[in-house]
């Protein structure tokens, strides 16, 4: 069967750094691939290449039977991939609703007539779409479903990671990258997080996940295969206790040359 | 035990008189002062703020002392409140005064703009609203000679005789080329155009005109194309803050040419701004200085008894003439717009401090004097007195 | 909407008093009483329960508004320059609405608001002295001019981020007032005349006269800027409550991150710098025909400045909140006579004091609500 | 064009441009150590020069009359006293404001330079009035054919430059300097490499408005004149000139602020149309320059973190 993403020699430097060398990385449908490697070894360079943020000097990347080699994120979001960040990006004076509807930005209907004129159809589509919103985030925390309207500002960590993937998951992608979604939680945090995400997935199956984690109990939790980076060379790619086993990963971590 | 009792009502009533006095205190910031007679308001527009505020505020104070002398005159009808507005010399602004002032029915009259830019973009307002106006200072001609508006007057004279008498004067010394900048509003454009009209007849030619914007900072670039040109004599047409610039740069790029202004220089400003660098500037200005006009003397004493901060400067005496005249004109028709206009259409051989005044039809008086200055030791002194006239000293080039 | 009613009714009353008093205790009295009012009802948290009504009964307030604003008109029927200042108020409002988009919703800086308001203006001049095309379409007209030139700027604008962009606009606003000021076809620094507003044949600048009580003819135009201002209005409040309001809120905030989902910024910010252009301009073209009279020194940077303090000192983002702040800029100054002099440094003092202690504004933005009055 | 005349225009432009790259230098310090733009530093100028004058008037009346010892008091009075001004606009408007957006700190220092503008107007002496700023350096004089080289002018340019030497070496050369740069690199790093912040960014802005109250002085002594608006168009100038040369960076603001100044000149001379539209080239110019480089001819090294 065919990937979903496939990458092939990707190369990416800022300067004379080389953040992506010649990388190639394939995800199935509906896989979960962990992202792991020691810090800078290139893995949120990696999605800022597939997201278009970054353009590479070398490679192609194909999504879904498309390239989609330095094309813009919007045309990579329209083509069915959405992310979350490592450092949160919410829009936090916004609501949580706001928050969610802009990653449902390409199921929304973004005409200047309909906006401004057609109030009646426009009031029959923000109902459906809050429809949407509230069972997405009732999967999540029933009790923010309840607090839709209040501003992410007020928001503990937790929440905010929770409305982040809402918000990347709201579009029903093909591909979600999660960017450390650990990052600044506890280990119980991150544990019913990821149940969350595998009940989401369990709703609409033909979701394939790349996650980027430090939580190495994450990844041997959830992935079900692995690619280890280092200064932006796949080292070792497999199941987690394959590659967790490998020498080269484990020099990499340990930094011993 | 009595003084306890004896104390109570004392405490009462002092309180009850200190909350008397608040209550008087707050009722006297509310109240109208009362009089014995009605009050008519007029209005003074001029220049208040920014560069020309010095003549500006020298016009309002003239104008003041004007109704002052009016209000503790017994024999007079009324009891005259002065309403000053700014006009900032800018357009914009004068026209805005002078909505504020037209629109304001119960002001009959008023005395109005320094600046002919500010002037020319006003007058039709008055004439909308039809308020009767007396121009105190702006020298256009177009002020009272584009329109037949019954509403405007002048009581100073206009740019046209300035420029005859400097251009006389100028070839009289025996200066041929000229360098001319003006700025580009219509008091500088008009000095312009009636500048090189007088030349033209009495030989001198122009070898580069250059308009420059009424804030500018920097005329090196000018200059230095002035000074490969090489005249005898710069002719600014513009206000004293641009002069003191241009006359500054003229000295840092060694140009040696006399400068020559219009009255819109004038000005105690100009001396203070550039010391030294003014002496030998040349300059014009309709009427008699203070010192000779047929009322100065009076004028000059009744002004500093009023201990004004500033001096009348260059224009004074006609805003108190000015002001003057409409005060007169009330006292004989009684506070009404229809009247004073109708009145002061047959304004003739009035005697007022500036001498004479006439109206013609356009509402325009007839001054024929023009006054020749050139600063001397920091002091604008008139021609004929100067140790120029005298040949003691010599402008560069004098003949 | 009780709270909401009442605090419209009096705040009319109050404007009213403010613009009937012309004696300098009063006037000083009247501001220090609002200013305590306020801060009093503030601390009672009279204020919040008065956003909270507008939110929820935003429509019917909108009518009392509209209705509070006529009373006020009626009341100074005959009085030509507290008429002039009324409508002054209005238009000035639209402008702010339209810069309102830009920098309030898009993030879109724009320190050139005056420009385009005086692109309108001398659009009115040109084409009213010059054509016969009819006041009313000179009006839009000069809103479409205003955009169009402000597309002079797109590349540039869409081309820069933060303080980098905020030289594009300033550069142009100097540029413009110099420009205006050296060409003699525009007037040069003298400005031009510009014919009153006459709509089918009846001229705004006439004084009218019903029975024996005479109107002042700014009544026309009263009622010509309170249209414009009320369509102003309500085309900005459905932009907000759209998506297009959460497009322009999501780029403003985070411009990478709405890319990654599927937000075209160079769309979106077109679309909001050209439509606050035309909105700038459309009033701009109105302020000409009521002033009469346009000239540079009203389009200097310095106006553009007091345009973008209105957002601010209003509370960035809320259209009440523009209204109100427009009003205090507007008025204050002209009613404090005495301090003439002084107008400007206190103005100035006011906007850093709201800086500095009350960044979010007199009214700040309450959260967005998509539907008036809907509730999950 | 005459050898003389080409000489003096140089000659002008050079003048100007020091001016603006002197103010623009102070904008781009402030940038590079807090990210805000502090735009009263125009009016600082101006409060600047009249510190200055009223020194020098001072001085004056109480008999002093030598030229070197009156333009020395006129320096150390003027930028002790604007350094301090630029400290406590720093401290109690720019600081304060950090957590706000940057539109905000835009605001509060725009109109505080209305409240200097308006300050210098309304309590100044006649302070709306152009004021006469004493020549205080030696004016002799060469004139080659129409090129007239000011001993002054010479006297100015040099001063301008070694300024702007010293203020390279003290960023470069001293341990003061190294901690600028850290903060300008990143606070957060700067911090943690036991650097007071605060006072850093105090004494920057200290620095930077002493540049600009030296600009000042250097704009008296050059017209002659000064008044309440001559730091406003400079202000402003010397802002686009910092943005054109690319924020951050010292020699961009140099190299925008004699930009700047040459395309003045140029539209003043060298082209078709009016020298009336000088200014209007130059800041067509400018906005052209910005969609060009949209950071700046010398690019600020942006790394926005995702």
């Amino acid at each position: 069967m065919t990937a979903l993403l496939e990458a092939r020699g990707l190369t990416k430097k800022f300067g004379g750094v080389v953040a992506l060398d010649h990388l190639d990385l394939a995800v199935a449908p509906d896989a979960i691939l962990g992202l792991i490697g020691p810090n800078g070894s290139g893995k949120t360079t990696f999605f800022n290449v597939v997201t278009g943020i970054y353009g590479v000097e070398a490679g192609v990347i194909a999504f879904d039977g498309t390239e989609i080699t330095n094309a813009a994120p919007p045309r990579v979001y329209h083509a069915g991939i959405s992310r979350t960040f490592q450092r949160s990006r919410l829009s936090l004076p916004l609501s949580i609703f706001d928050n969610i509807m802009i990653g449902n930005h390409k199921r929304l209907n973004q005409g200047l007539w309909f906006n401004l004129m057609r109030r009646g159809a426009f009031k029959r589509e923000f109902e459906a779409s809050y429809q949407a919103a509230r069972s997405l985030v009732e999967v999540f925390e029933p009790r923010l479903a309840e607090r839709l309207f209040e501003p992410v500002a007020g928001l503990p960590m937790i929440d905010r990671r929770r409305i982040e993937i809402c918000r990347a998951l709201i579009s029903q992608p093909k591909l979600l990258l999660l960017d450390e979604p650990s990052a600044g939680m506890t280990h119980e945090e991150t544990a019913a997080l990821m149940d969350d995400i595998l009940q989401v997935r369990a709703l609409n199956r033909n979701l394939a996940i790349i996650i980027v984690e430090h939580e190495m109990g994450v990844i041997e939790r959830i992935t079900d295969h692995c690619v280890v980076l280092n200064f932006g060379r796949k080292i070792a790619e497999g199941p987690y206790r394959q590659v967790a086993a490998d020498r080269q990963v484990q020099e990499a971590y340990l930094g011993v040359a | 035990m009595r003084r306890s009792t004896t104390s109570i009502p004392i405490r009462k009533m002092l309180s009850a008189t200190v909350g008397a006095t608040v209550l008087t205190g707050l009722l006297s910031i509310v109240a109208e002062p009362a009089f014995a007679k009605d009050t008519v308001k007029i209005g003074f527009i001029g220049p208040l703020t920014g560069g020309n505020s010095a003549i500006g505020l020298g016009g309002r104070n003239s104008a003041d002392l004007a109704v002052r002398l009016r209000n503790a005159d017994t024999a007079a009808k009324y009891n005259y409140d002065l309403v000053g507005l700014d006009d900032e010399c800018k357009p914009n602004v004068a026209v805005q005064a002078a909505t504020k002032m037209a629109a304001d029915r119960d002001i009959i009259a008023a005395v109005t703009h320094y600046c002919s830019a500010a002037a020319i973009a006003a007058i039709d307002i008055y004439h909308k609203f039809g308020l009767p106006i007396v121009v105190w200072g702006a020298v256009l001609p177009d002020i009272t000679y584009r329109n037949q508006y019954a509403e405007v007057h002048r009581v100073n004279g206009m740019m046209i005789n300035q420029n005859e008498t400097n251009t006389e004067l100028v070839s009289k010394l025996g200066y041929k080329t000229f360098a001319v900048i003006h700025d580009t509003t219509d008091y500088g454009k008009g000095h312009n155009q009636y500048f090189s009209q007088a030349l033209a007849g009495k030989g001198g030619k122009i070898v580069g005109t250059f308009g420059v914007t009424a804030d500018q900072q920097d005329f090196t670039a000018e200059l230095t194309q002035i000074k490969a040109l090489n005249p005898e004599v710069i002719y600014f047409a513009g206000l004293t803050p641009l002069a003191v610039r241009i006359r500054a740069q003229m000295d840092k790029l060694g140009v040696r040419a006399v400068f020559d202004g219009t009255s819109g220089i004038v000005s105690d400003a100009y001396i203070q701004g550039l010391g030294p660098l003014a002496e030998g500037t040349l300059a014009f200005l309709e009427g008699a200085p203070n010192a000779k006009l047929p009322g100065g003397k009076f004028f000059m004493e009744k002004y500093a008894a009023q201990k004004y901060e500033g001096p009348p400067e260059t224009y004074g005496a006609f805003a108190y003439a000015g002001m003057d005249l409409v005060l007169n004109t009330i006292e004989k028709v009684g506070p009404d717009r229809r009247k004073v206009i109708d009145d002061m259409a047959h304004v003739k051989d009035r005697d007022s401090i500036v001498g004479k005044i006439t109206f013609d039809d356009h509402g325009q008086n007839t001054v024929a004097v023009v006054t020749r200055y050139v600063v001397q030791d920091g002091k604008f002194v008139e021609w004929d007195d100067s140790e120029y006239a005298s040949g003691k000293r010599k402008l560069p080039g004098q003949k | 909407m009780l709270p909401g009613a009442a605090a419209l009714a009096l705040a009319t009353v109050y404007v009213i008093a403010l613009l009937a008093v012309e004696k300098q205790p009063l006037v000083i009295g009247l501001l220090a009483l609002a200013i305590v009012a306020v801060l009093g009802a503030d601390r009672m948290g009279l204020l919040a329960s008065v956003s909270r009504s507008f939110a929820e009964r935003e429509d019917t307030l909108g009518a009392l508004a509209i209705l509070a604003a006529f009373v006020v008109a009626a009341f100074f029927h005959d009085n030509h320059f507290v008429l002039l200042l009324v409508v002054t108020v209005l238009i000035y409002a639209v402008a702010a609405l339209g810069l309102n988009i830009q920098i309030g919703y898009a993030g879109v800086l724009n320190f050139a608001g005056a420009s385009f308001f005086g692109i309108g203006a001398y659009t009115a001049a040109v084409l009213n002295a010059h054509t016969a095309v009819p006041h009313l379409l000179v009006l839009p007209t000069g809103g479409l001019i205003a955009a169009l030139i402000g597309s002079l700027l797109l590349l540039p604008v869409l081309r820069t981020r933060g303080h980098y962009a905020a030289v594009v606009t300033i550069a142009f606003a100097l540029l413009f007032k110099t420009f205006l000021e050296v060409n003699d076809v525009l007037g040069g620094p003298q400005g031009l005349h510009v014919q009153g507003m006459n709509i089918f044949g009846w001229s705004l600048n006439d004084n009218m006269a019903v029975g024996d009580i005479d109107l002042s003819f700014y009544l026309g135009y009263f009622v010509v800027s309170m249209a414009m201002l009320v369509g102003a209005f309500v085309l900005v409040r459905r932009l907000v409550r759209s998506w297009i309001g959460l497009n322009l809120d999501a780029m403003r905030l985070d411009e990478t991150a709405a890319g990654c989902f599927g937000l075209d910024v160079a769309r979106w910010k077109i679309i909001a710098f050209t439509l606050g252009n035309f909105l700038i301009g459309f009033a701009g073209a109105l302020f000409g025909m009521v002033g009469g009279f346009v000239a540079p020194n009203n389009y200097t940077f310095a106006d553009s400045l007091l345009l973008v303090s209105i957002l601010l000192l209003g509370g960035i983002g809320n259209p009440w909140g523009l209204a109100v702040a427009t009003f205090i800029v507007v008025v204050v100054p002209e009613k404090l006579q005495t301090i003439q002099e002084y107008r400007f440094l206190l103005y100035a003092l006011l906007v850093i004091a709201v800086l500095l202690f009350r960044p979010e504004g007199l009214l700040p933005r309450p959260m967005r609500r998509y539907v008036a009055g809907w509730r999950p | 064009m005459d050898p003389g005349l080409l000489a003096q225009y140089v000659m002008n432009g050079l003048m100007l441009g020091m001016m603006y790259a002197l103010v623009a230098v102070g904008f781009t310090l402030f940038f590079g150590v807090l990210d805000v733009i502090q735009f009263s530093h125009g009016d600082v100028l101006t409060v600047g020069a009249f510190v200055a004058l009223a020194t020098y008037i001072g001085l004056r009346s109480a008999g002093i009359s030598s030229s070197p010892i009156l333009l020395l008091a006129m320096l150390v009075v003027a930028i002790g006293a604007i350094a301090t001004l630029g400290l406590l606009i720093a401290r109690y408007l720019v600081l304060p404001l950090r957590a706000a957006p940057a539109l905000n700190t835009l605001l509060i220092t725009l109109t505080l330079g209305t409240v200097l503008r308006e300050s210098v107007r309304l309590f100044y002496p006649q302070g709306a009035d152009p004021k006469s700023f004493p020549a205080l350096l030696p004016t002799s004089s060469i004139n080659l054919g129409q090129f007239n080289l000011r001993l002054d002018n010479v006297i100015m340019l040099a001063a301008g430059a070694a300024v702007i030497v010293g203020l390279q070496l003290l960023l470069n050369r001293t341990k003061l300097g190294l901690a600028i740069r850290a903060v300008a690199q990143d606070e957060e790093t700067a911090r943690t490499m036991g650097i007071n912040f605060t006072a850093i960014v105090l004494f920057t802005f200290a620095l930077g408005s002493a540049l600009a109250a030296f600009a000042g002085i250097m704009n008296g002594l050059y017209y002659n004149e000064i008044n309440f608006g001559t730091g406003l168009l400079l202000g402003v100038i010397g802002f686009s000139a910092a943005i054109v040369g690319g924020l951050g960076s010292i020699y961009g603001a140099i190299l925008g602020g004699f930009l700047f100044a040459g395309l003045q000149t140029i539209g003043a001379v060298a082209l078709p149309f009016a020298g009336a539209y000088k200014d209007v080239f130059a800041f067509a110019v400018v906005i052209a320059l910005m969609a060009w480089r949209p950071t700046g001819l010398i690019r600020e090294k942006i790394s926005e973190r995702v």
